[in-house]
């Protein structure tokens, strides 16, 4: 099982980092499906069997199916990689590293000082316990999920709708502010 | 008959009111009210004048009461008038002269626009004058102190159109503000420290609670003279005065010479029983007034302004007038206050006469040989300059001055130092006078007369031309054998002077010493002035010379100081703190606040990586201050 | 209940006067008059109260009417309004004030006339009920209150910088107003705390005990508060600029009555409730005083546009009612009553002559001014009436008030009152410089304008009448507000006070002994406080003990 | 696979999370900044499951799925608004949607 977590976190680093280093998107998000993959392998070593699936489904799944919807539909050219890459700035790298710097030593601060328990649960709670949590005392999130979700769909539903409409008299506040 | 007291002040009141109101519908009826309502005044006064001597009231006061003005607790000043012989002198002198020269302005501003406006601001003056004069207690004399003291701004900035007018006659009311305040404390000095304002009562109690020489009474002597100073343009408040000829002649006349500015004498002579009680400051009013006699008559000297002359001497007169209080005179200072009234007015007529003759001409140079195209003018002034001159025996002036400095040469405190002082005034006094006699009206015509006096203007100047010489034989010398009429008459006012020492002989030397003193001052006036001119004119070229007759002219220069030491400063403190400095405060927080907002709002980049980064920032630090502080 | 008509009403006026303003035509006309009906009948009311009173007598000593209802009783909050003579004084001169500002702008006003009436009584209202409460969270509200309508007056109809000025005044005041509420709020619960009963009742609150830093703060939040209102300097700023950029009207309400709610505020709660930290803190607050008095005419000198030289006046005059209240004495406090009338109205004709001068020329510029005493002696010579009043000349009220001050504040303390004399010079300055500087001297501008209308004659002589009554003959004022001030003196001496703190020598003479005085009656308060500088000790010293 | 140390664990956790951010902050296309978001939330989500592991608790799957409830929302409404912002300004540069400023 460790080779097992190792490989699939290495997967995973390699993957996620390549996804951000990509010009091309379609690329970029196969890259992603891959890291999200490996996460459903970690997942399963660390005694998750139910969540590595619904990571499958529904993230590897469903949500990079909406990815590729998106990038199908805006239809970009190739002209849009050089794009990328004029975009991409080796100056533009140093702030991001510094604030991953600063949270690394926050990080290896945390983990010298933290006092050190070794050792797991006798038994990773299976799929079972999880429903029961959820609609015991989780139930308020569950609703508030699910109101979240119903938002997101009126939400989305609303923005793809009313675009054609909205699109002139936008673009004429545009033009009429000058600012 | 002394129930109409009221009627005295109220009716140039009702006067200034009916002129105030209607004034500029009236037209030349106007001046028929204003002299009319003073000459109503001066009958009742007469009218007064009469019943007070023919039936003198219980201790020669009477007091009339006409309403509370204010009572506050143990404060209540009433508005009540109060008439004693002093005070009968003072309403005589006011009404009378005041009488003849609003009789004189009626024809002198006959072509003035302003012409019913000025008979108000007179009326007005008068009637504060006389509140002045017939006040009860110290806080109603103190509201025709600033009445007069308002009138004289008013009168001084007459016409208004030219702006070095307006200058003088604020400069001559902040100047003597700078006195009233003074006396302004004085009172609180007084009210808290004998718990009363009435002047009768007051003096009562200083005398029962303070003892002579001790500071209470010399603190509030101090203060009284402060406001005397002020008014009466003393030293070192004196510069006001020479500015103030920037009214109309017959403002200069009434106000500026005959009665305002001698109220600084009347202010002291009432109350005299404190200045007695402050020797030191007593004293200090006798140097005051002998040095202001001697610098302004060298003034006097070398002025080119008829008027200017005649200013400088009037601060010299009543520079007489305090060397007369200071040495404890009192009868004597307001005898020369009465001689001075009439000979000033008259003097101050007559230059009226003369300037308007000459259509508006002020420059003594530019006149010459009026002493046949004015005869009455020349004949009037000339009484007047002998009266000031104090010409022995036949005029006003030779007793009045001569008592005083005869009183001086009595003080027992610097007394011979005084009289010389007075004596060597008296020197430059017929001096200037003559001077000006002399090249106004003796010499070659230098500019055509375009009118000569009419009734109105001649009957005034011959009333005062009159009683410029008869004025002074009420009160006589001793050694003339008669009866010293006036001061006998004030004697229920006044502590008798101190008159052990000295003989007759004495008096009569002093006497026969300052005629001819004043004699060779109209020589010596004659010699360089019109007899051989190339002398005085040579000795004006000289650099020493010069340099004398600049500085005397600037009237020993105190406006200059003045002018650097205060006036400079405070204006160019109020200009440069025109958008007030402690707003900067205010100021600078709202530029703060300002700032920050633009600081805050340039952070708003639209970008929304920058605000992530940001995010990110702000979430960083807060771990690692969470972190760190574990 | 008479005294809740009497805030009732103008509220009511304000409403109708909108109410019939949004007639297009006619409708400022119609308001206008609603308004001076809703203070005519204010007016009205007063005299009721004058000719009825003796026969309804309040609960407390001096006051001779009182009304009371509960509003929040949970919180100890009343409606609680009351009035003694200094309150009917005030209230008279809240209502005349307010009729001669309407008159006064009655052309000015063209453009919203129904809003700027509404705005204008319920600013009189909150005026009016803040001389009235005996409930500090009721003071606080009519204080908020009047307010706004005050921020809309200027916001709206002013001149040119109307809108920073507006912000400012608003800025100023809300802070110095949150600074009394935390000082009442301290108050009502240090009372609450110890007595078990939460109120914010006036006359339980007064004598709270309490330890004398407590005294202090508290004392403090309520004089910062009234001094911004006042303004003292140096939170004065804010005036100069909303007196300038105001309406006229606006101008004479803020000059004539707001500045005074905080004189009044000071006189009713600040002194009464913390009479030892004000007695402690009075040489500062005299000091304060003195510094306005001198620095306001210092102002007013350098400043060349006409209204805001009037504005720094009044910082001026304030400065005379601090040194009075801090004085705190019968002289004193007579005076301030008579100052804070006085002042009403002399600077209120002042701000209303300038009007309509504006209304005419277009500029309130001096250095445009000059000589217009040729186009309009009748204006000039009213404008010379008060400019004299201003610098206060006997005769007219303002010399009754500076000298009532000034005596007062001798007894006080001498150096002081000497120090504060020589407002009387400064502010001959400025006064003569407004009359050379518009109506005398060079003719700078061509103008031709108009002389005083009928109403505006009308205006200036009920304003002269007025002023020439209060410098001749002011006892009816006097004698009117003589009990409540007697009362309000009582009560700073008699409320238990559990820390007496033996009052400092504050004085400027150190070598100061009391000296009896024959003539004057003394509460205790001031025994503490009179002086005679024995200056006689230093040179003979002999001078005081050889008295009766 | 009690071998693998919590720590390990973190620190993957930590690396993805910094991935995404980095991710935000350097990409400019509004695709990749959305991708980059999802990364993070990811990790964070791994970060969960760690901790329920290591007590044995339901409670870190439990926050898994709220997470995951939630990136599905948020992917929804941030691909509307990408399609918006892409038909609107012809560009999917986060940078050029800057009408905001302040």
């Amino acid at each position: 099982m460790e080779g097992v977590f190792y490989m699939a976190a290495a997967v995973a680093v390699i993957s996620t980092a390549l996804v951000i280093v990509q010009m091309n998107v379609v690329h970029a998000l196969l890259y992603l499906i891959l890291s999200l993959l490996s996460a459903a392998v970690i997942f399963v070593t660390l005694g998750a069997p139910f969540v590595a699936a619904l990571e499958v489904i529904i993230y590897a799944g469903a949500i990079m199916i909406l990815f590729v919807f998106v990038i199908m539909m805006l239809n970009l050219g190739t002209q849009s990689a050089g794009m990328e890459r004029q975009w991409m700035r080796a100056g533009m790298w140093a702030g991001p590293a510094v604030l991953a710097l600063l949270l690394l030593a926050d990080v290896i601060y945390m983990l010298a000082v933290s006092p050190r328990v070794s050792g797991y649960a006798a038994k990773a709670a299976g799929p079972r316990e999880v429903g029961i949590a959820l609609f015991g005392p989780y139930l308020i999130g569950v609703e508030l999920a699910s109101v979240l979700l119903l938002a997101g769909l009126v939400g989305s539903f609303h923005l793809g709708r009313s675009v054609r409409q909205r699109l002139p008299e936008e673009g004429e506040a545009g033009g009429g502010e000058g600012d | 008959m002394l129930s109409l007291l009221w009627l005295v002040p109220a009716l140039p009141f009702a006067g200034f009111l009916a002129l105030a109101l209607f004034g500029r519908r009236m037209g030349a009826f106007a001046a028929a009210v204003g002299t009319g309502s003073v000459g109503l005044s001066a009958l009742f006064a007469l009218a007064v004048a009469a019943g007070f001597i023919s039936s003198p009231p219980p201790a020669r006061i009477y007091t009339q009461s006409l309403w509370d003005w204010i009572n506050v607790g143990g404060f209540k000043p009433g508005i009540l008038l109060y008439l004693d012989s002093l005070s009968l002198v003072m309403v005589l002198v006011v009404t009378v002269v005041g009488f003849l020269i609003h009789l004189y302005s009626a024809e002198f501003m006959e072509a003035d626009d302003g012409y019913s406006r000025f008979f108000a601001y007179m009326n007005l003056f008068v009637g504060s004058m006389l509140v002045l004069v017939l006040a009860g207690n110290l806080l109603l004399l103190y509201l025709g102190w600033e009445g007069v003291g308002l009138c004289s701004y008013l009168l001084i900035g007459f016409w208004y159109r030219q702006p070095e007018n307006g200058a003088a006659a604020i400069k001559a009311f902040v100047v003597t503000r700078i006195g009233d305040t003074a006396l302004a404390i004085g009172l609180f000095f007084l009210f808290l420290n004998l718990g009363t304002l009435d002047i009768q009562k007051m003096m009562n109690m200083a005398a029962l609670r303070w003892q002579a020489g001790s500071a209470y009474p010399e603190i509030a002597a101090a203060l009284i003279l402060g406001g005397a100073l002020g008014k009466s343009a003393q030293l070192p408040l004196q510069t006001w005065l020479p500015d103030a000829m920037a009214g109309p002649t017959p403002v200069s006349a009434l106000i500026h010479a005959a009665t305002m500015v001698t109220a600084g004498v009347y202010l002291i002579a009432r109350t005299n029983v404190i200045f007695t009680m402050a020797p030191a400051v007593q004293f200090a009013v006798a140097v005051i007034g002998a040095a202001t006699l001697l610098l302004s008559a060298a003034s006097a000297l070398v002025q080119h302004d008829i008027k200017r002359v005649l200013a400088y001497s009037t601060i010299s007169q009543i520079g007489y007038m305090f060397l007369a209080l200071g040495v404890g005179a009192w009868s004597a200072a307001i005898f020369h206050l009465m001689t001075h009234a009439f000979f000033k007015a008259l003097l101050f007529l007559g230059a009226g006469a003369v300037i308007s003759g000459l259509d508006g001409e002020h420059d003594i140079f530019k006149m010459g040989g009026l002493r046949r195209q004015m005869p009455v003018a020349f004949w009037c002034f000339l009484t007047g300059a002998c009266s000031l001159a104090a010409l022995p025996l036949v005029t006003a002036g030779f007793y009045s001055k001569g008592l005083i400095l005869f009183s001086a040469w009595q003080s027992r405190r610097a007394g011979f130092w005084l009289w010389a002082a007075g004596i060597a005034g008296a020197l430059l006094t017929s001096i200037y006078i003559f001077r000006l006699v002399f090249i106004v009206f003796f010499g070659k015509p230098k500019t055509a007369v375009v009118k000569k006096p009419g009734p109105r203007i001649v009957i005034p100047l011959v009333a005062l031309a009159f009683l410029s010489i008869v004025g002074g034989f009420v009160n006589m010398p001793a050694f003339f054998g008669v009866k010293d009429v006036f001061s006998r008459f004030l004697e229920s006012v006044f502590p008798v002077p101190p008159q052990a020492a000295s003989l007759p002989e004495t008096e009569l030397l002093l006497e026969t010493v300052s005629a001819i003193v004043s004699l060779a001052g109209v020589y010596v006036a004659y010699f360089f002035f019109l007899a051989a001119p190339e002398y005085s004119e040579e000795m004006a070229r000289t650099a020493p010379g010069r340099a004398l007759g600049k500085f005397w002219f600037s009237g020993w220069g105190f406006d200059w100081l003045y002018e650097k030491a205060l006036v400079s400063p405070y204006r160019w403190f109020a200009r440069a703190n025109r958008n007030d400095a402690v707003d900067l405060i205010y100021s600078f927080i709202a530029a703060a606040s300002r700032f920050f907002h633009y600081g805050l709002s340039l952070s708003q980049t639209g970008k929304v990586r920058f605000y992530a980064a940001v995010l990110a920032l702000g979430a960083v630090i807060t771990i690692t201050i969470a972190v760190l502080a574990r | 209940m008479i005294l809740l008509w009497l805030i009732i009403v103008p509220f009511a006026g304000g409403v109708a006067a909108w109410i019939l303003g949004l007639r297009g035509r006619g409708g400022g006309s119609a308001a206008r008059w609603a308004s001076i009906a809703a203070l005519a009948v204010d007016l009205a009311l007063l005299a009721a109260i004058l000719a009825g009173r003796s026969a309804a007598a309040g609960r407390h000593g001096d006051f001779f009417l009182e009304a009371r209802a509960g509003w929040v009783p949970q919180l100890g909050i009343s409606i609680h309004l009351g009035m003694d003579g200094l309150s009917l004084l005030l209230v008279f001169l809240t209502v005349f004030m307010g009729i001669v500002s309407v008159v006064a702008s009655w052309t000015e006003i063209t453009e919203r006339a129904g809003f700027f009436h509404f705005n204008l009584l319920w600013c009189l209202a909150g005026v009016i009920g803040v001389f009235l409460s005996m409930d500090l969270f009721l003071f606080y509200f009519f204080w908020e209150m009047m307010l706004v309508p005050m921020y809309f007056l200027i916001a709206i109809w002013g001149h040119e910088r109307r809108t920073y000025a507006a912000i400012k005044f608003f800025i100023f005041t809300q802070l110095g107003g949150l600074l009394m509420l935390m000082a009442i709020l301290g108050l009502y619960f240090i009372h609450g705390s110890q007595t078990g009963a939460y109120t914010f009742d006036y006359f339980d609150l007064i004598g709270t005990r309490m330890s004398s830093a407590a005294a202090f703060w508290l004392m403090l939040g309520f004089f910062v508060s009234f001094a911004v209102k006042l303004p003292a300097v140096p939170v004065h700023s804010w005036l100069p600029d909303a007196h300038t950029e105001a309406p006229t009207a606006g101008s004479v309400i803020l000059a004539g009555l707001l500045l005074k709610t905080g004189a009044y505020g000071m006189l009713r709660f600040m002194v009464p409730l913390f009479p030892d930290a004000s007695q402690r803190f009075a040489p500062v607050g005299m000091a304060v005083g003195i510094i306005g008095i001198l620095y306001g005419a210092v102002l007013a000198f350098g400043q060349t546009d006409l209204k805001r030289l009037i504005a720094d006046t009044s910082i001026s005059h304030m400065g005379f009612i601090l040194v009075g209240i801090f004085a705190w004495n019968g002289l004193a406090l007579q005076g301030v009553t008579m100052q804070i009338i006085s002042h009403a109205i002399s600077t209120g004709m002042l701000f209303i002559l300038v009007g309509a001068l504006q209304e005419r020329i277009h500029t309130r510029d001096m250095d445009l001014m000059g000589r217009l005493w040729e186009k309009v002696p009748v204006m000039g010579g009213v404008a010379m009436v008060f400019a004299l009043a201003s610098l206060g000349l006997p005769g007219l009220g303002n010399f009754v008030a500076e000298f009532l001050i000034l005596l007062g504040a001798f007894r006080a303390n001498p150096a002081a009152s000497a120090a504060a004399s020589l407002g009387l010079i400064v502010s001959t300055v400025y006064a003569l410089w407004i009359m050379q500087r518009v109506f005398h001297g060079d003719e700078r501008t061509r103008w031709t304008l108009p002389d005083m209308s009928v109403r505006e004659k009308g205006v200036a002589a009920a304003m002269i009448v007025a002023i020439v009554w209060l410098g001749l003959y002011p006892q009816p004022v006097i004698n009117e507000a003589a009990p409540a001030l007697d009362g309000l003196r009582r009560i700073s001496i008699s409320g238990p006070q559990a820390v007496k703190i033996p009052a400092p020598d504050f004085r400027l003479t150190a070598a100061a002994k009391a000296v009896p005085l024959p003539a004057e009656e003394d509460p205790a308060f001031d025994k503490k406080a009179r002086v005679v500088p024995d200056i006689s000790s230093q040179k003979s010293g002999e001078g005081v003990n050889e008295r009766p | 696979m009690a071998a693998v140390p919590m720590e390990h664990v973190f620190v993957l956790a930590w690396v993805l999370f910094i991935t995404g951010l980095v991710g935000v902050l350097v990409r400019r296309n509004l695709l990749f900044i959305l991708m980059s978001v999802e990364i993070m939330l990811n990790a964070s989500g791994l970060a969960f499951i760690a901790a329920g592991f290591k007590w044995g608790q339901p409670d870190g799957q439990v926050m898994f799925i709220f997470i995951l409830a939630m990136a599905a929302a948020e992917v929804s409404v941030g691909l509307a608004l990408v399609l918006l912002a892409y038909r609107q300004f012809r560009s999917l540069d986060a940078d050029q949607a800057s009408r905001m400023r302040g």
